[in-house]
């Protein structure tokens, strides 16, 4: 009897499709349209990505409003190696950024060379892709403002 | 409220059950409480599991554990799909009510056939946050650098955290990371998730953990020094970053407060903190002070048991208490991105 | 507060007149590496030698097949495990007139019965072939079809079907779980049963 | 100690169809959450915890889906508990709830369950590939047949039993404007035409596969008697769990379910079950369900609850005992609330606000729940006096 580990791969996989409602609809439309939407809150202060919803009072949000394409590092970390089901192929930042015009952070992916090159309060901007569905990966990620400046 | 009490726990952990079904890891340990307290599935008024579906890629695990119970004749039983130290919750609200006057809890985790930190990334928002796959460590990073840059945490006091770990965690059966408890060794620990080096981020783990609890003289008839509930109370934070402060557990906080921890002294403190910058956090957020002995089994950063880590902090709070070792004590239990939920059980002996 | 639904949402000028999105894909793929438990594997292994192991309780002796490691009725392991001959009935079926997914080479109408082998005490699913639909009845004598000698490996999947063996049919008051009350005088078991 | 009673105050529902597109999950939850809140005239602010259930989280590929709805539904700063036990889920969760009450530790506690099925496929998140053994399970159709089969057999119902139940329930569904199923010009001949999906079970037989949310709102004495509508105050509830697989497990009618069933009469003080419950909403995923449950929770004879179906006794149109009046679970199955749906729907019957499918003068009512093989079951009595 072959008493070699038995072992097998499982893999569970599924297509999944979410429907958006008209909120984070509107923020994915505005991806693909190569703009970024927040909505505001009864405070006057910009949520970015929009939640139908406030956050602490659950009361409804209804006014989107259209904000900054660049802004500044909060946080970051490097991921090397990149995660498999993630849209980045490359070791890449992962960063919490305060967009020009919102009030709270957004989490997406710095496209830079290394470690060296991310620092918290370093100002970016999106980089969209060509071709756009309307999905968070439409940005291809974030890269340091000066570069394309 | 009513007079309720941990009367045993057990719990089983190592890095991987490769050989053991969910239920096999459960078995020895029903076993170990039942012997511990004299009382059988047919004594019990209640039981309650905790445990999650994605940890090893199969639907309805828990109607696979319920083998383990032993479940015919019939019981009364519920399951959350949340970490045990919620069922523990539900446990002990039922036994509130007082109808019932004994409880079975547990839970398990056997997430080594899986990659878990990528896993925990289908726990968020599905999206603007789960398609870009962020794992747990990176997200752990992000709060840990922030805290670092704003002066709330300073790298020598992670180390500490990490160097207590290790060193609590040498005399602890239940811990899979421990040994070289030493400040140079954990410097060079290597970084997975700039800042967070591996001993900043909790040891993954396999295990079980089992929990009977009992009201009042049954308590006192099957357990010498029962460990009784005072204070269990839970809450939660926002999700979204729009609603959240990741430089404070604010959730934490609240439920702390509510469970009567900062009454009086507490000896012993189990503190759910996946991450060395979550546990100060979490000191922070329960009012520690130096007078009590933070994680004496290591923690979670020693063992990491997905959807029991709680648990077992009960259980190793509860265990001391009856053990003699502390009069009083707290265990917290949390979930989520960022402590994003968090319950905290206040406990004493007589 | 109004109602979710009802609510007006402002939308910037930019996307007013353009098509909204209204759904996203979010494909999953999570990769597990599965390793069978050792009772699992006692069991996988007696497969590649066509045998088919079960599970005893150390309580009463009840035969569980296949072998999980424990008794649910008690809780407790079982680890002695026995031999048991691959002929048995069929408790209960069903006809199935849908495609699963995976398992796109079955032909529909397909037979999923529950096998009471002899010796057991508990059933299990296994497909049941060589025989019109129309035929297939509770209390059927059924044998293992097993895969060529030269294509068996550790896997449950050495038993391609159950094929009736030509037997004389169990009477339905000793098929399936009404065979086991009978031989136990329902010892134990459901007292309504 | 002693237990605190608890009343239901408030009830929301979404519509229930195939595929909400029109709203995200938190939209979904939101809905039923809002109407809930509307019904029993409080905020988000008023409630003190939710308790939300849903059946496996691979449904919507979502780990612990709570986490991410936390603020969702009001919830930052308070507590939140997510219930799951297979298909009794709804059910489960909405006794959690209650037991909050009854143990005095909060007021008022908003229960939901919700499912979101479109955005993926029950077949595939109910028969995960498991290597090394054989796969021929296909769902849950797969499974119940077998069992329904023996029923069939052991009672000798007449062939057509399980089309009067899944024609009765899709008539009683154009009564709810909730129901997912409408089918309008449904006759019986086209039930018993319907193909064999799993035989003995037709496709007209079997429930249909919804995106949808039930929420209620409970409250303690004092709640519920400060409310200016109608309450329906827990007279009993009980859970069952039972082992999937052992010798001699009667499969048919599960000891779970008569215990649970013997344990929750009891509590309510019912003696004659028949006569003194007004109006049931029972878990019937397949039509055989119906008589097979009937039995079990001994409203018939053990082999005869088919002769009520016949009988047109459990018809909400003279019917002594009408079953689902809202179209039940054969015309609305989002899974994770589905058993939730029956509870509430037990609740708006003992509140007389069911609208259309409203059944005369009742007084007390049963909401049954039941999940994985037959395993799980949860129930509550509902009266309109406190217990």
């Amino acid at each position: 009897m072959n008493e070699e580990r038995l072992r097998a791969d499982l893999v569970l996989e599924y297509p999944f499709t979410r429907t958006t409602g008209p909120v984070i609809g509107a923020f994915m439309t505005g991806l693909r349209e190569g703009i970024i939407i927040g909505i505001r809150r009864a405070d006057g202060t910009v949520v970015v990505p929009p939640l139908e919803y406030d956050p602490t009072s659950a009361d409804p949000l209804t006014e989107l409003v259209t904000v900054g394409q660049a802004g500044v590092v909060e946080s970051w970390t490097w991921v090397d190696p990149p995660r498999e089901q993630s849209p980045w192929q490359q070791p890449h930042g992962l960063a919490l950024i305060h967009l020009d015009g919102a009030d709270t952070p957004l989490l997406h992916g710095v496209l830079v060379n290394s470690a060296d090159a991310m620092s918290t309060g370093m100002r970016v901007v999106a980089k969209f892709r060509a071709e756009r569905e309307g999905h968070i990966s439409d940005i291809e990620g974030f890269v340091p403002e000066e570069s394309v400046q | 409220m009513r007079d309720v009490a941990i009367v045993a726990a057990g719990q089983r952990q190592q890095a991987a059950f490769t050989d053991e079904t969910e239920v096999q890891i459960l078995l020895p340990i029903f076993e170990q409480v039942r012997n511990d307290t004299g009382l059988e599935q047919s004594d019990i008024g209640f039981t309650c599991s905790g445990s999650s579906d994605f940890l090893a890629g199969s639907a309805f695990s828990f109607v696979g554990t319920l083998e383990g119970v032993g479940a015919y004749p019939p019981i009364c039983e519920s399951h959350v799909e949340m970490d045990g130290a919620w069922a523990l919750y539900e446990a002990w609200v039922k036994l509130q009510i007082g109808e019932i006057d004994t409880a079975l809890v547990y839970s398990y985790g056997k997430s080594s056939p899986g990659s878990l930190r990528d896993v925990l990334s289908t726990q968020l928002d599905p999206y603007y946050l789960a398609p870009l796959w962020p794992d747990a460590f990176a997200l752990g990073a992000l709060q840990a650098r922030m805290m670092l840059e704003q002066d709330i945490v300073s790298r020598d006091r992670l180390t500490e955290i990490a160097v207590r770990s290790r060193d609590h965690a040498s005399s602890s059966p239940h811990a899979v990371r421990k040994g070289d408890a030493t400040t140079d060794f954990v410097e060079a620990s290597p970084v997975i998730a700039d800042p967070l080096r591996a001993d900043d981020c909790a040891a993954g783990a396999d295990g079980g953990c089992v929990i009977i609890l009992a009201a009042g003289d049954i308590a006192k008839n099957v357990c010498d020094r029962p460990a009784w509930i005072r204070g269990i109370e839970h809450r939660t934070d926002a999700h979204s970053l729009a609603g959240r402060d990741l430089l404070s557990a604010q959730s934490a906080a609240l439920a702390a407060n509510a469970a009567g921890v900062g009454d009086d002294k507490i000896d012993i403190a189990e503190l759910h903190g996946p991450f060395t910058h979550q546990e100060h956090l979490l000191e922070t957020a329960l009012g520690i002070t130096d007078e009590t002995i933070v994680n004496p089994s290591g923690g979670a950063l020693a063992g990491h048991t997905m959807m029991a880590a709680g648990l077992m902090r009960i259980a190793e709070a509860a265990t001391r208490v009856s053990a003699g070792a502390g009069d009083r004590a707290v265990a917290h239990a949390t979930s989520g991105p960022w402590l994003q939920q968090n319950l905290v059980c206040v406990m004493e002996g007589d | 507060m109004s109602e979710p639904s009802q609510v007006e949402i402002e939308l910037p000028a930019e996307i007013r007149d353009v098509e909204p999105v209204q759904s996203i894909r979010t494909p999953i793929r999570m990769t597990y590496d599965y390793i069978p438990s050792s009772s699992a594997i006692a069991s996988l292994n007696a497969y590649a030698e066509k045998r088919i192991l079960g599970g005893v309780s150390p309580i009463d002796g009840a035969v569980f097949v296949p072998p999980r490691g424990v008794d649910p009725r008690h809780g407790v392991a079982t680890t002695e495990t026995v031999d048991l001959p691959d002929t048995g009935h069929i408790g209960s079926f069903c006809v199935t007139r849908l495609p699963i997914p995976g398992r796109e080479d079955l032909e529909i109408p397909y037979v999923s019965a529950w096998i009471f082998l002899d010796g057991a005490d508990v059933g299990f699913l296994g497909l049941v072939s060589g025989v019109d639909t129309s035929e297939v009845h509770i209390g059927m004598r059924v044998k293992a079809l097993w895969k060529p000698d030269d294509e068996l490996g550790r896997t449950a999947e050495n038993i391609v079907s159950w094929i009736p063996s030509g037997e004389p049919s169990l009477p339905f008051e000793e098929a399936g779980v009404r065979g086991y009350r009978k031989r136990s005088g329902a010892k134990g078991s459901d007292p309504l049963a | 100690m002693s237990k605190n009673n608890c009343a239901v105050v408030g009830v929301g529902q979404t519509k229930y169809q195939t595929t909400r597109g029109d709203v995200s999950m938190a939209g979904l939850v939101r809905e039923a959450a809002y109407r809930a809140l509307e019904d029993a005239e409080m905020s988000w602010s008023d409630i003190d915890a939710v308790v939300i259930g849903k059946a496996p989280d691979f449904f919507e590929g979502v780990m612990m889906p709570e986490i991410y709805l936390a603020e969702a539904l009001g919830c930052a700063g308070k507590p939140i508990l997510r219930v799951h036990t297979a298909g009794s889920v709804g059910g489960s969760t909405a006794l959690v709830a209650t037991s909050l009450i009854q143990a005095g530790i909060h007021e008022r506690v908003l229960t939901l369950g919700f499912e979101k099925q479109s955005e993926s496929n029950a077949t595939w998140a109910l028969s995960l590939p498991q290597p090394f053994s054989v796969s021929i399970n296909a769902g849950a159709g797969g499974y119940f047949s077998p069992i329904i089969r023996q029923y069939m057999i052991e009672s000798a119902a007449p062939e057509l039993i399980g089309c009067m139940v899944a024609f009765k329930d899709r008539q009683h569904a154009l009564r709810n404007p909730y129901a997912h199923l409408h089918q309008h010009d449904l006759t019986f001949d086209q039930v018993v035409e319907a193909p064999m999906l799993w035989e003995p079970i037709r496709y007209s037989e079997t429930c249909p596969s919804s995106d949808g949310a039930c929420a209620m709102v409970l409250g303690s004495e004092s709640v519920g008697d400060a409310s200016s509508k109608p309450v329906a105050w827990v007279q009993g509830t009980s859970m069952r769990s039972e082992a999937n697989t052992f010798p001699g497990r009667n499969e048919v009618n599960p000891r779970a379910s008569r215990e649970c069933a013997d344990d929750v009469f009891s509590q309510a003080g019912i003696t004659d079950r028949r006569r003194e419950i007004d109006v049931v909403e029972m878990y019937v995923p397949f039509s055989w369900y119906e008589p097979m449950w009937l039995e079990s929770l001994g409203f018939a004879e053990i082999g005869e609850g088919w002769k009520m179906v016949e009988e047109g006794a459990t018809h909400i149109d003279g019917g002594d005992l009408p079953v689902n009046c809202s179209g039940g679970v054969l015309s609305t199955n989002p899974i994770g609330a589905s058993g939730m749906i029956r509870f509430a729907e037990a609740a708006l019957q003992v509140r007389q606000m069911a609208g259309e499918h409203q059944v005369d003068g009742v007084q007390r009512s049963l909401g049954h729940a039941y999940g994985g093989g037959a395993q799980y079951f949860a129930m509550w009595i509902l009266g309109d006096t406190k217990p």
